[in-house]
């Protein structure tokens, strides 16, 4: 961590890029006055990425308030249900979206899906303006099918930190839920907005594997193992 | 409904010129800079006209030559401050609280603790149309301001509120009230009036404050052993007895430092089309105004034109606050507290 | 429900289950009250009390002020319980919601009401001049228990807490020798009453008049928020060393066995006690740390 | 547990309002020396105020009171056909308001708690209140302004009169601003005051002097007093859209009947005064 | 916990210190010459962007609710206009348009203020705490702090600093109360920084008896420096630490 760079808002960044080859996402804008410089706007670790002849630039930050973006996988609890849409938690006291009841795989006006207040979905979000509601679907648009998207049924749901959930969605090579498949079998749906939800065969192991990925994000890899056994084994499974 | 067929035409939509300071001040404010002008038709640097009336004829001691023609009103001092459409009116009136007998043994060579110099509570209330009397956060705002900024202007001494000679006037001469060393201070209050608010608001409340100021006389004060009930119209315990009473005709006038004098000016800071020259408004009035220009300065000046209290505020990040418009501020502000006080 | 936080059925329905086996979801049992951490500010009086992620900071302070006509013998006490959104974004600033009012009564009662403060060693002059005691409690950070926690921190806060000397010389005039020239005086605390609640939960989900065992009820002590959104009712004991029950406070709908209380309150004995001598270990490390402190600097 | 009021600067607790000891008689009465058969001058000003749709300013001696109306404006919720008017009349809070032993001897409470009907106003604010609101309740034509509301604002700057005189000069005070809002009435409002006295059968007109009742315990009590005050709409033949009677004596059936007369004369001077004032103000 | 600071002050700051809020930061500042005046003490939450209540929700731009709570006492009419002034530097700082129709909640809680078991035992109901220049400084750096924790979206960074001139002609941004009733003049300056240095003046408040040169000299020129000096010796460290805790299961 120590070779990347920290900034803070307000920074000007010394990386040399071709301005018309740039995509900037969160936390980065073009400064209003010389509409060429980067300036951070908020304080994290500044990513560079190149793919496909572009250059990514944005700050990457653990935070806890979810803002949504286009194409996140969210876990949602249900909050209202009317005509023709759900409304859809993602994030405590935050504005509800959107979940249109044909936003499912094999929907019409008769196939309506069966959602009560506090039922779980994961969905991926659809729509996403700063200036109107947020859209979520249950349904892999390329394929038409569930993508296994849909509620969610049974298990736990706990929160984790944005960045961390991040993490353990994108990252292939992060070590925890190998570690713990190889304990247990479980279910798990990631949301980027930091909700989990997992489930196991029984109870306690459910309980465990969550504490677990809980607590770990306080934790070094390298005390992964010891955490994971130390809750094992306080729950005697 | 006409049967359109889906070509309605999509004129533009002229706006009067105060309709459009509200829906687009941003627009409106920009419109009059590029002619020279603002909003409010007036000239960059041209301040609001303003009227200053101390004889309002709300202060019991108003229209008192002789000691012959004192009214009954219980504001001791009074005056109203016109400018454009606002009036501000501004009444003092007195308290009277018994100074704690309490002190503290302090063995430092330090100055004083507490200051020398004691403020005004005051109240504002704007009128603006709004059942049930809850402040609003304007008016909250600028009480504690007024409060702060009367303070520590230092025109107010502690001492001058001090109530050192009480007359006995009981006829009972052998109850010697001697062993009752309680000491009185007057405190003062200020009830201030808006209406028709428009423009820099805190110049207007604070001058009308300083103004009011200089002109209260307070009553001698007697201790009396007459069963005098009146309605205290602050608290709820109703009825009191009051232990002093005053005088209704004999008053001093109240000792301020008029060194101290003051005067608050208010600018706000725009740029124009270019971005490279910033402008400077005085007087800002409307909502154009108002709401567009965020970056700001305060200046108070005193009577021998220096400087009391300096405040800016960089709310437009596209308007730079360099020395030199600050000295140029300041350079206007001396010029019109020179006009107005002196 | 409070506003703004949204629990799904798969929490309900997975933290139910868990109590019915006897497992809490932060890895307590049941009737296991969370570690209390007590941390003693410079200034007398000012506490921070941490309860899990529960967190408060308490401030006590004191003025001259004149006495209630109907008492001229008392001084007053007075507690602050305002809960800003600090907390959590659940309270609201400046509206007072129903639980903060249950929870301002609670400490209200257990620590204003039950004496636990001699508001008659606060008289100076009867009738005139008396010390006015204020505790203002700061909720920092909100996971359940505000009731327990509150207490805690009052208590430690006021037995910390150190008032001016003063001496009232021929003229019926107070001085106030301040604490750098004279040993401040201790405010005189009667008894310590503790807190502790508990929290029920319906097993099966309805309300049930008659008790049995299938649907006896759950109980755990000292809750969390997760806990509190889902309980049906709690019980509030106060308590002190001498075990003597100072408030028996019960909200909710669900209705408890006479014989449950009883357990209850036994467990909140001994968890009362526990607490009374933290606090008082808490107090006399701080009150050894200020006479090391003061030997230094006179060395 | 006294409950600060956090909302405002009100300075220490335990600080007693200033009572001064009663201005000496021969000098009150030398400014308010007027025949009892004469009606005081008056100084009047409208649309003073501009933050709002109508407004009016009148000094009457030492008495200053300004009304601001703001209306009709559109109003929330549901349909209603005619437009909700409503008044409120505020003292500035420093002054002692007239005939505040009546109200104290209504009710114990103080002015600030006193919580029914308005937030806020005492006892006095509350009458004056709703007799200037029943008064232009039959006479604004209201149905022209379905779904809107209609406020009147009172304020009382200054007083050094008597209460039933202090509403005579209101009464006219928000006639004036009704005109300036240019809101629809069938008439405008005028209004007579007058002090009777029983004992020698005396009547004063447009009575300017305070009440002695600033204290209770020695009160001076005036045999068969009685003030009144009657407005009228004088050009729709002379309806009475307001009576008012304060006194501590019966009154016969032909005495009220001459002395509402009286007040009717008074009232169609002052309107004759109004009406030459709005006709200049016109030009 | 990082702490350090200039020749006259020590400031203590940590970021992250409660749960349930999107971003928190608690501060100390006290005085290095007398250790035994105790400290201010700042705690300040931030959450948001969360839901609006309708009648405070703002088209384009989000709605900032500020509540300053004083260590003793309630909220009066001199934390509203502490409040108010904070909003004055927010409102330029806070990339607002990013969240259109939103609120972000701001608390600050007073925890510690110098030397307060004097000022409360004095039996009078007079205001003792005339001057608000150094809660506003404690509050201006520690909802920085929060912001930075919080994530939310900022035009630049600022931070503030306060100091006086006394009698004796002294510029100093070490004193307690007492220096402070007997200072000439007293100032509160905040700068934005870019890459840890002052850039433009965003706010400043000065009272008291003093002329231009001081200002743009000498008051300008301490508090720049101060501001600079707090930047590198404590903020940064303090959000290096925060980023090394909160990415430690990268490690």
């Amino acid at each position: 961590m120590d070779s990347e760079l920290l900034v803070i808002p307000g920074d000007l960044i010394s990386v040399k890029f071709d301005a018309n080859n740039v995509v900037l996402g969160p936390g980065v804008c073009i400064s209003k006055k010389d509409n060429e410089s980067i300036i951070p706007t908020s304080a994290g670790i500044l990513q560079l990425q190149e793919k496909k002849n572009q250059n990514y630039i944005y700050i990457e930050s653990n935070n806890k308030r979810y803002i949504p973006s286009m194409g996140d996988y969210v876990v949602g609890t249900v909050t209202g249900v009317f005509g023709d849409y759900f409304k859809i938690s993602l994030s405590n006291f935050q504005s509800s979206v959107i979940l249109s009841t044909m936003a499912f795989p094999n929907a019409s006006k008769k196939n309506r899906p069966n959602l009560k207040n506090g039922d779980l979905v994961y969905a991926r979000v659809s729509s996403c303006f700063k200036d109107i509601d947020v859209e979520i679907e249950c349904i892999d648009p390329t394929t038409g099918k569930d993508g296994g998207f849909g509620l969610l049924e049974g298990g736990y749901v706990f929160e984790v930190k944005l960045g961390y959930a991040r993490w353990l969605f994108f990252d292939k090579q992060n070590p925890l839920l190998e570690i713990l498949a190889s304990k247990c079998k479980f279910e798990i749906a990631i949301g980027i907005n930091g909700k989990i939800w997992l489930k196991t065969d029984d109870l306690k192991t459910t309980l465990a594997c969550s504490t677990i990925i809980e607590n770990c994000q306080f934790l070094k890899q390298q005390d992964f193992n010891t955490e994971i056994n130390k809750v094992f084994k306080k729950l005697n499974i | 409904m006409s049967e359109g067929n889906g070509q309605e035409e999509m004129g533009s939509i002229r706006f009067p010129a105060e309709i459009l300071s509200v829906v687009a001040p941003d627009l409106s404010l920009k419109r009059h800079l590029d002619l020279g002008l603002r909003p409010c038709l007036r000239k960059f640097h041209e301040f609001k006209n303003l009227t200053l009336n101390v004889k309002s004829g709300l202060s019991r001691y108003d229209g008192d030559v002789d000691g012959e023609s004192v009214t009954d009103s219980p504001v001791l001092g009074s005056s109203v401050i016109k400018s454009g459409n606002t009036t501000v009116i501004c009444g003092i009136t007195g308290g009277i609280v018994e100074i704690a007998n309490v002190s503290t043994t302090t063995t430092s060579d330090d100055h004083d603790d507490s200051m020398e110099y004691t403020s005004i509570y005051p109240v504002v209330e704007i009128s603006r149309g709004k059942l049930n009397g809850a402040p609003t956060d304007e008016e909250m705002i600028l009480s504690q301001q007024l409060y702060e900024t009367l303070l520590h202007s230092k025109i107010l001494p502690k001492k001058s509120l001090i109530i050192d000679n009480i007359a006995l006037k009981t006829n009972d001469d052998t109850n010697n009230n001697n062993n009752n060393r309680k000491r009185y201070a007057f405190v003062l209050y200020a009830n201030i009036q808006v209406f028709s608010r428009e423009g820099p608001l805190f110049d207007y409340c604070y001058g009308s404050l300083v103004k009011s100021l200089q002109t209260v006389k307070l009553p001698f004060i007697h201790f009396t052993d007459e069963e005098f009930i009146i309605n205290d119209n602050r608290k709820n315990g109703g009825n009191v007895k009051p232990e002093i009473i005053c005088d209704s005709e004999a008053y001093n006038q109240l000792k301020i430092n008029e060194e101290n004098i003051n005067w608050s000016l208010t600018f706000g800071l725009v740029n124009n089309d270019d971005g490279k020259e910033t402008i400077i408004l005085c007087d800002l009035e409307g909502h154009a105004e108002e709401t567009c220009c965020k970056s700001l300065i305060n200046v108070i000046i005193d009577k021998n034109l220096k400087m009391r209290y300096l405040n800016i505020v960089g709310g437009d990040e596209n308007v730079i606050i360099d020395e030199n418009i600050v000295l140029k501020t300041v350079q206007l502000a001396k010029n019109r507290v020179n006009n107005i006080l002196n | 429900m409070p506003k703004g936080i949204d629990v799904s059925n798969v929490a309900k329905d997975f933290e139910l289950e868990s109590l019915k086996q006897g497992l809490r979801l932060d890895g307590r049992k049941l009737n296991e009250f969370r570690d209390v951490e007590i941390n003693i500010g410079n200034s007398y009086g000012s506490v921070d009390v941490k309860l899990g992620k529960t967190r408060i900071a308490v401030r006590i302070s004191a003025e001259i002020v004149a006495p209630f006509e109907d008492r001229p013998f008392e001084g007053l006490f007075m507690i602050n319980t305002e809960i800003s959104p600090m907390a959590s974004a659940m309270f609201e600033s400046g509206r007072q919601s129903d639980e903060e009012i249950l929870i301002s009564r609670l400490i209200e009662k257990a620590v204003r009401r039950s004496n636990a403060l001699d508001l008659e060693s606060l008289c100076i002059i009867a009738g005139e001049k008396c010390w006015s005691i204020r505790a203002d409690i700061h909720y920092l950070d909100y996971d359940g228990n505000f009731a327990d926690i509150s207490c805690i921190g009052v208590l430690c806060a006021l037995l910390h807490f150190k008032k001016p000397d003063i001496t009232i010389n021929e003229h019926q005039e107070i001085i106030v020798h301040p604490i750098n020239e004279r040993v401040p005086v201790p405010l005189s605390i009667l008894h310590i009453p503790i807190c502790v609640t508990f929290a029920f939960f319906n097993p099966n989900d309805v309300e049930e008049n008659i008790k049995g065992d299938s649907n006896a009820e759950l109980i755990v002590v000292d809750p969390t928020m997760g806990e509190e959104l889902l309980a049906y009712g709690s019980l509030t004991l106060t308590m002190n060393k001498n075990r003597e029950l100072v408030q028996i406070s019960k909200a909710g709908g669900l209705s408890i066995d006479a014989m449950v209380i009883m357990d209850c309150s036994n467990l909140a004995y001994e968890i009362a006690c526990r607490i009374t001598d933290q606090i008082r270990e808490a107090i006399k490390a701080d009150d050894a740390k200020r006479a090391e402190k003061r030997l230094e600097i006179r060395l | 547990m006294n409950v600060q009021d956090r909302r405002r600067l009100l300075g220490p607790a335990n600080a007693s309002p200033i009572v001064f000891s009663d201005v000496k008689e021969k000098k009150s009465k030398k400014i308010q020396a007027k025949p009892d058969d004469e009606i005081s001058k008056m100084f009047i000003n409208t649309g003073l105020v501009k933050n709002c749709d109508g407004s009016a300013y009148i000094e009457v001696g030492n008495t200053i009171i300004q009304v601001s109306i703001y209306g009709p404006r559109p109003i929330r919720g549901s349909f209603i056909d005619k437009a909700i008017l409503s008044t409120e009349c505020r003292f500035l809070p420093y002054l002692s308001q007239p005939n505040d032993s009546i109200s104290r001897l209504t009710s114990s409470t103080s002015l600030i708690t006193n919580y029914n009907g308005k937030l806020n106003l005492s006892n006095i604010e509350q009458k004056i209140s709703s007799y200037i609101e029943s008064c232009f309740l039959s006479c604004i034509y209201l149905e022209n302004y379905p779904k809107s509301s209609i406020d009147i604002f009172i304020k009382i700057l200054s007083v050094d009169t008597n209460l039933l005189n202090l509403v005579n000069d209101v009464v006219h005070c928000c006639s004036l601003a009704m005109v300036d809002a240019q809101i629809e009435s069938k008439d405008l409002i005028t209004s007579g005051n007058l002090r009777y006295l029983k004992s020698n059968n005396h009547i004063i007109m447009d009575p300017k002097c305070k009440d002695k009742d600033k204290d209770i315990t020695n009160e001076v009590v005036e045999e068969g007093k009685l003030d009144l005050v009657v407005s009228f709409m004088n050009s729709r033949n002379d309806e009475i859209v307001g009576f008012w009677c304060e006194g501590n004596d019966t009154l016969e059936d032909d005495v009220l009947e001459k002395l509402i007369e009286r007040c009717n004369d008074m009232s169609k001077e002052i309107r004759k005064n109004i009406n030459f004032y709005l006709i200049e103000s016109l030009e | 916990m990082s702490s350090g600071g200039s020749d006259e002050l020590i400031y203590e700051a940590k970021l992250s210190v409660l749960n349930r809020v999107d971003g928190s930061a608690q501060l100390s500042i006290s005085s290095r010459k007398d250790l035994d005046e105790g400290e201010l003490g700042i705690i300040c939450s931030i959450t948001g962007p969360i839901e609006s209540k309708a009648r405070q929700e703002s088209p384009q731009q989000s709605n900032l609710e500020i509540s300053v709570m004083p260590h003793i006492g309630v909220a009066s009419t001199r934390e509203k206009l502490l409040e108010y002034k904070l909003k004055l530097v927010l409102d330029r700082v806070i990339d607002s348009f990013e969240y259109p129709r939103q609120l972000i909640q701001i608390v600050l809680q007073i925890l510690n203020k110098p030397n307060y078991e004097d000022d409360t035992t004095i039996g009078s109901d007079d205001m003792n705490d005339f001057f608000s220049l150094n809660d506003l400084n404690g509050c201006l750096i520690s909802t920085y702090l929060a912001l930075i924790d919080s994530g939310i979206s900022m035009k630049s960074s600022f931070l503030s600093s306060c100091c006086i001139i006394n009698s004796n002609n002294q510029l100093t941004t070490d004193f307690n109360k007492n220096d402070l009733i007997n200072s000439k003049s007293a100032h509160l300056i905040v700068y934005d920084l870019r890459n840890g240095k002052c850039n433009n003046l965003i706010y400043s408040e000065s009272i008291g008896e003093f002329d231009e040169q001081i200002f743009f000299k000498n008051v300008l020129d301490k508090c720049k420096k101060e501001i600079e000096n707090l930047n590198t010796k404590v903020i940064k460290n303090c959000i290096t630490e925060k980023f090394k805790n909160d990415y430690i299961w990268k490690a």
